[in-house]
């Protein structure tokens, strides 16, 4: 009753490169810069999806990365918190300065 | 249980037996919280009534008053569901629904007795803390969808008291879990069998002090008087569901109940024996009977057990609710920060400390062995080596090393393993 | 229990392996410890000022750091810490240059007089804590590290750049590089997981080994993914080192960022990044000759297995081990045996001779090398013409934009981007001899050290005074500068010092570092006689001429230009320790070319076991 | 009783789907939804699915990990940062329309790169045998935790060689990574703290602040009254001071 073949690594590797365009295309585009700060958080969990997927002992017992995947991950993840937390300050001074969250009022520093 | 569903029907492996079996379990989980919901929301009113010197509900369903929640549910269901103008209609009509399934969620990997659980998850307790944490987004998403201030408040509220105090409640689980060497519930709950003195709480004082600042913690997660900023009815009428209404509504207040017997059981699993009673009666008669009938009944009664432990600390929490008066929000904070933080630290530092130095416990006082780590479910099951080799009680028995070094001082080992391994120091 | 038996032998390893480690971690653990303390002394007491504590941390660190070691002895390559991290002489070198700019940093921030001391206890945990990871990017051996590293120097910067909270230039400023930069980090990090997930270890010379083994029989997917992986992960270290087209943050961050961070960002940041460059290209390049295992050591075995098997004391499953191991020697003289390459077809040939004259002088692991190493030629090719193709535009673009800049800073950072260029140049010859000419690969990396030694002096020079001048004046347009050499000589003086230095006019060090690269190039373009390089070497020949005019420019401006009045120019002098400050730092610009061969020996020491 | 046992790959397949459409599905909702506490909630359910890939490729304590420090942590902070700036006028922006047009062309060009790549290697898109594919029950999470504290359990079995070069534990990083957290802890509650500027006195500090403001504010006179703060740190332009005793 397989729909679609076994699932391989290279599914999950394909849905960590459509969160990581996701996130990639939301960074580009988004106006409101805490849309961009979920931008990143999107990069980087697509990232993560690789390292696990690779990590998966379950996925591909022979060759894979093993715990190190994991262990990637896991400082990927409070990494990640890390720059989320100083970057929404950094947001919050923005706002308090400028008194927007446009990112496209960012344009002092030109030229 | 699959198996006997595929049997029955003649569909082999097929993923319908499996469907089936998910559903049923789901379905039993989905009464503890609906039935729970009502009968804790009865029990709130009777035990508030008694604290206040009054009667509490007593004319529907009999003397007791005990069909009063389902009259109170049949009104809300009749009710209109108003929808304010000013809010965000997408967001405000699934709030709720968010909530309600994450502390539904937790119930998934919380075992009710050994090897009754939905899904056993290796790292069941962090699941479970890291599940009902979502619940926080229900919150959040009702205060700011309401398109009111007095929501927007206690949204806002709620996410700082929330994360903050995830802090210390981490801190405090870390503590059994090194004591047991294992993040699954069932395996924490199994290793406090026997007396109470085996129960976690009376291991030592550090695991005792732990045990009070997770319970206050928890409260405090699950958004309970003293801590219940988010709706402080006599700040901001009634917090983030101040625009709710009928059904909606009662699904905030199933989701509360039920996330409130979910920390009552985590606590009890980690600290309280979790489905072992005070006295191992169930176990008893368990091994009297023996075969899988004694197996099963000892697991009945486990459950017994564990329900009960549930509904005692659910009414510790309703006994506090209405005893404490609430806290300010800047108090709430300091409470999480200055008091809570620093003594779980202390709690994991001495009984880590407690550990390391081999101090008597409780259960070694009374001459009670501690009981073997078994879980029942694993039968059968290949423990690969990586794991075997571990010693996951992270008190590893140093005699074999001595003997195994010494024993192998003259052959190759020595020249093959020790070298290889210490490369990197050689270099 | 044999498995038990392993698990003590690992915490035996793990306990001598940390101890070996920690004693070669000095610097960093001074950096912690100093962080600790920051926030310590505050608890205490708030009368003292930080700024002592700190400097006595970047004493204590430039002391533990040790850089008379390179002078001594040799200083061996060695694995820290089960293999994340290399100490070798790069690492010593590229430490000791970080605690010595970060010791005149403090020195100069005091003087300047931002930070101050309510912000100082902040601001100096932020530095060190940048620091920390700039010195864990300089020795690096293993992709977490690597992103670890980058996070651990990106993230505390963010907030530097924003370091005065009420400007709105700063603040978006640091938005600027948060966001740019959490970006990249995030692109490296998907490069990172492709490269990981392909060679199935992030450990630097195993995944080199790995590589080796892989590239050979490669389809067009796995190329593929190779390609995009080192794209990608280039993208992040570009960023770090702000090249073109990563660059678009530089000019802003440094626009609303004050002067002192400026001088951090651009110095510190940047040696950071170039190490950890030479780390990523050599360590994929090449197979360090310590990862591979020696016929030798497997003839041993087997002896030791018959002696074992004679006295019977073996326990089963190290029989079965070592069998493996014999049979391994037979087939294949990796351990991890693969399908027989082509570069590995040499290598079987060799083994068996080399088993039967065991005691021969040769060490026989080299032929093993040399045949990895051919096998990654096409790495090393592609990061090679990848890091030449940044180079050239990073160059030409930071010296053309640099016209037309009105503020000082802006332009400086345009400079900042066009040396990042210059500095890259040397790792293109060092990839392409690598392997062939090892002699001629280390020289291109004494280069690039070289040139460091003699940026941070510079750059740190050039931002002093324009915090200084921003202090008495108030303006950092260049315009505003116009007629100052009348009324701060010095200043000015040290100023065209420096920027004739920044151009590489002889006989200022500048000149110098520039010709040690453009020297490592042309020796590349005679030993490999790639064309990139001799691309490159034209490239830079020209930047150099390019560079000159908007240098002159600032300086005219400041020595025939007109003081204009309605500039309100302070009038206050330049005070006695600013002046004694700046003097100290351009000195090396004069002077160390008195003293070349310190640097150059200090450059080739720190590189003499970098390549092995 | 382990239901995933023994039909693992419908399984896995099964729930594979469901969590990858909820956390693509999910993104896109991210990517489009013009509302950023929308935005906020698609992420969190995104996120959330990812958790669950994650417990379905067998890392649990990661999955369990992701939920609570990502979800639980980060995003609540995000949504808490959203809420702080959630005024009329930036709930809703709109992307500009160039811009989405060059987004779809970059972005569907670098996801057919990064798909390309994702099934070109032979060895990631080689599925298991089905026989193979169920690894039983293991503790994860304690060789986990000891390889953070240096011990490679896992890798055991393998030769030594490979426990001692570069596979192993990650003591250094787990203690140095709680520096990097301390640092940024310092660096946001330094930013996030309300901004203040000496008195202007003789003071060599005080002066350069105010040479920064003065450069910033040259069109517009600096209004020194706003910005400067009293000896005592108390300010009248900041309300949620909590010096401030009025």
């Amino acid at each position: 009753m397989l729909l679609i073949g076994t699932v391989t690594v290279s599914w999950y590797l394909a849905v960590g490169a459509v969160l990581f365009v996701l996130g990639a295309v939301c960074m580009a585009t988004k106006r409101n810069l805490l849309g961009v700060l979920m931008g990143v958080e999107l990069v980087l969990n697509g990232a993560n999806m690789n390292f696990i997927a690779f990590g998966s002992k379950v996925l591909r017992p022979e060759g894979s990365l093993g715990l190190d995947g994991q262990l990637i991950a896991l400082f990927v993840i409070v990494l990640a918190a890390a720059e989320a937390a100083v970057a929404l300050a950094i947001a919050l001074n923005f706002y308090n300065n400028h008194n927007t969250v446009d990112v496209d009022r960012a344009n002092e520093l030109n030229g | 249980m699959a198996d006997f569903i595929n049997n029955i029907f003649g569909i082999g492996d097929s993923w319908v037996g499996y469907l089936i079996a998910a559903l049923i379990a789901a379905v039993l989980i989905l009464h503890v919280v609906a039935v729970g919901a009502l009968l804790f929301i009865w029990m709130e009113r009777k035990i508030s009534g008694r604290i206040q010197d009054r009667l509490g509900p007593t004319r529907v369903g009999g003397k007791y008053g005990w069909l009063q929640t389902l009259a109170d549910g049949i009104k809300l269901i009749a009710k209109e569901d108003i929808t304010p103008d000013l809010a965000d209609r997408f967001l405000f009509k699934i709030a709720p629904y968010v909530g309600l399934a994450a502390s539904y969620a937790a119930f998934i990997a919380l075992p009710f007795a050994d090897g009754v659980v939905a899904q056993h998850v290796n790292t069941a307790v962090f699941f479970v803390l890291a599940v009902l944490g979502l619940e926080v987004f229900s919150v959040i998403l009702a205060g700011y969808a309401s398109g009111s201030k007095w929501s927007l408040f206690g949204a806002m509220r709620e996410a700082a008291q929330v994360v903050s105090y995830e802090v210390p409640l981490g801190m405090c689980v870390v503590v059994p879990v090194m004591i047991c060497g294992t993040m699954n519930l069932t395996t924490i709950g199994n290793m406090q069998a026997g007396l109470f003195t085996n129960w976690l709480v009376f291991n030592d004082p550090f695991t005792f002090l732990t045990a009070i600042i997770y319970f206050t913690c928890a409260t405090a997660g699950v958004n309970r008087a003293p801590f219940d900023l988010a709706e402080a009815e006599s700040e901001l009428v009634a917090g983030f569901h101040t625009e709710y209404s009928g059904l909606r509504w009662s699904l905030f207040f199933m989701a509360e109940y039920s996330s409130m017997f979910v920390v009552s059981a985590l606590a009890s699993i980690l600290f309280f024996g979790g489905s072992h009673g005070p006295i191992p009666v169930g176990q008893w008669i368990g091994e009297t009977i023996g075969g899988t009938w004694g197996l099963n009944i000892s697991r009945i009664i486990g459950v017994g057990n564990l329900l009960l432990k549930g509904l005692i600390g659910v009414t510790v929490m309703m006994w506090i609710r209405w005893t404490f008066p609430r806290l300010r929000i800047d108090q709430v904070m300091t409470m999480c920060l200055k008091y809570c933080v620093p003594l779980a630290a202390l709690g994991f530092i001495g009984a880590t400390t407690w550990q390391y130095l081999d101090l008597p416990t409780a259960n070694s006082l009374v001459g009670n062995p501690r009981y073997e780590k078994h879980e029942m479910w694993t039968e059968g099951v290949e423990v690969t080596p990586a794991a075997d080799a571990s010693p996951a009680s992270g008190i590893p028995d140093p005699e074999p090393h001595q003997e195994d070094k010494t024993a192998n001082a003259d052959s190759v080992t020595v020249k093959t393993l020790p070298v290889s391994v210490v490369k990197g120091g050689e270099r | 229990m044999e498995s038990t038996t392993d698990f003590y032998n690992l915490i035996d390893a793990l306990k001598a392996d940390s101890a070996n480690s920690l004693g070669l971690f000095m610097p960093e653990i001074t950096l912690c410890v100093f962080i600790a303390l920051f926030l310590a002394v505050r608890l205490v007491t708030t009368k003292l000022d930080l700024f002592w504590v700190a400097l006595a941390g970047a004493v204590v660190g430039l002391v533990s750091s040790n850089p008379l070691q390179l002078c001594g002895g040799n200083v061996e390559s060695e694995e820290l810490f089960t293999g994340l991290l290399v100490h070798d002489g790069l690492t010593i070198a590229i430490r000791s240059i970080l605690m010595l700019f970060l010791v005149l940093f403090l020195i100069f921030t005091k003087i300047s007089g931002v930070p101050d001391k309510e912000d100082g206890a902040d601001v100096y945990s932020l530095v060190f804590g940048s620091t920390l990871g700039m010195c864990l990017m300089a020795s690096a051996n293993h992709l977490l590290i690597v992103f670890l590293a980058i996070e651990m120097a990106g993230v505390p910067s963010y907030v530097l750049a924003g370091l005065i909270k009420g400007r709105k230039r700063g603040s978006e400023s640091a938005l600027k590089y948060a966001i740019y930069g959490a970006g990249a980090a995030g692109v490296m990090l998907y490069g990172i997981s492709l490269l990981v997930g392909l060679s199935g270890t992030a450990h630097l010379p195993t995944m080199a080994l790995e590589l080796a083994q892989i590239i050979p029989q490669a389809g067009l997917g796995e190329q593929a993914v190779l390609c995009l992986a080192a794209v990608m992960i280039s993208v992040g270290i570009a960023f770090k080192l702000s090249a073109v087209p990563f660059h678009f943050w530089a000019p802003d961050v440094f626009h609303g960022a004050c002067a002192e961070v400026n001088a951090f960002l651009s110095v510190a940041s940047k040696a950071a990044a170039l190490a950890l460059l030479l780390r990523l290209a050599v360590g994929l390049g090449s197979v360090p000759l310590s990862e591979i295992e020696a016929p030798q050591a497997i003839q041993q075995t087997v002896e030791a297995h018959q002696e074992t098997v004679q006295t019977d004391l073996v326990p089963t499953h190290l029989v079965s081990l070592e069998d493996e191991a014999v049979s391994g020697s037979d087939e294949d003289i990796d351990v991890k045996s693969s399908e027989p390459v082509e570069a590995q077809a040499n290598a079987e040939t060799e083994a068996p001779a080399t088993e039967a004259e065991v005691v021969e002088a040769v060490d026989p692991r080299l032929e093993i090398k040399q045949a990895h190493d051919e096998a990654l030629s096409p790495v090393r090719n592609f990061i090679g013409l990848l890091i030449a193709f940044f180079a050239v535009i990073t160059a030409t673009f930071g010296n053309l934009a640099a016209y037309g800049q009105k503020n000082i800073k802006r332009l400086l950072a345009y400079s900042t981007i066009a040396h990042a260029g210059y500095m890259m140049m040397a790792v293109t010859p060092l990839m392409m001899m690598l392997g062939t000419d090892n002699n001629g690969a280390e020289q291109a990396a004494s280069a690039l050290i070289q040139y460091i030694v003699v940026y941070v002096f510079l750059n740190l020079g050039a931002f002093s005074i324009i915090a200084f001048l921003r202090n008495y004046v108030g303006s950092e347009e260049i315009e505003d500068y116009s007629g100052m050499v009348k009324s701060r000589p010095v200043l000015v003086i040290c100023l065209a010092l420096i920027f004739f230095s920044l151009v590489g006019l002889p006989p200022l060090s500048g000149f110098l570092g520039k010709f040690a690269i453009f020297a490592s190039l042309a020796d590349g373009y005679s030993t490999a006689g790639s064309s990139a390089l001799l691309v490159l070497l034209i490239a830079g020949g020209l930047n150099t001429a390019i560079s000159l005019f908007y240098y002159l420019g600032v300086i005219k401006t400041m020595v025939m230009g007109e003081p204009d009045e309605s500039h309100h120019l302070g009038d206050r002098p330049v005070g006695r320790i600013e002046m004694a400050y700046v003097v100290v730092v351009s000195i090396p610009t004069v002077f160390l070319i008195v003293c070349w061969q310190w640097v150059a020996g200090f450059a080739d020491e720190a590189v003499k076991h970098f390549i092995s | 009783m382990d239901l995933i046992a023994v039909a693992w790959p419908y399984w896995h397949q099964f729930f594979f789907i469901i969590f990858a459409t909820i956390a693509i599905g999910f993104g896109f909702g991210v990517l489009l939804s013009k509302n950023v506490v929308r935005m906020a909630f698609y992420l969190v359910l995104s996120l959330g699915s990812t958790a669950g890939l994650f417990f379905l490729a067998g890392a649990e304590f990661v999955g369990a990990m992701q939920l609570m420090i990502y979800v639980g942590g980060t995003l609540v902070l995000l949504i808490f940062g959203v809420m702080l700036t959630a005024q009329k006028d930036f709930i809703n922006m709109d992307t500009h329309t160039q811009d989405w047009i060059l987004a779809t062309i970059v972005g569907g060009s670098l996801l057919m790169v990064l798909l390309f790549g994702a099934f070109g290697a032979e060895d990631w898109r080689t599925p298991q045998d089905i026989n193979d594919a169920h690894v039983s029950a293991t503790k994860e999470a304690t060789p986990l935790g000891l390889a953070l504290t240096g011990i490679r359990v896992d890798t055991l079995g393998e030769s030594t060689d490979a426990v001692a070069d570069g596979k192993s534990g990650y003591l250094m990083p787990f203690i140095i990574v709680s520096f990097h957290l301390l640092v940024v802890l310092i660096g946001a509650a330094y930013m996030a703290r309300t901004k203040k500027l000496s008195h202007a006195t003789d003071d060599k500090s005080s002066r350069a602040k105010l040479m920064l403001f003065k450069m910033e504010h040259e069109e517009e006179p600096l209004e020194e009254a706003k910005y400067v703060v009293t000896h005592k740190g108390k300010s009248a332009l900041n309300p949620l001071d909590p010096n401030d005793e009025d």
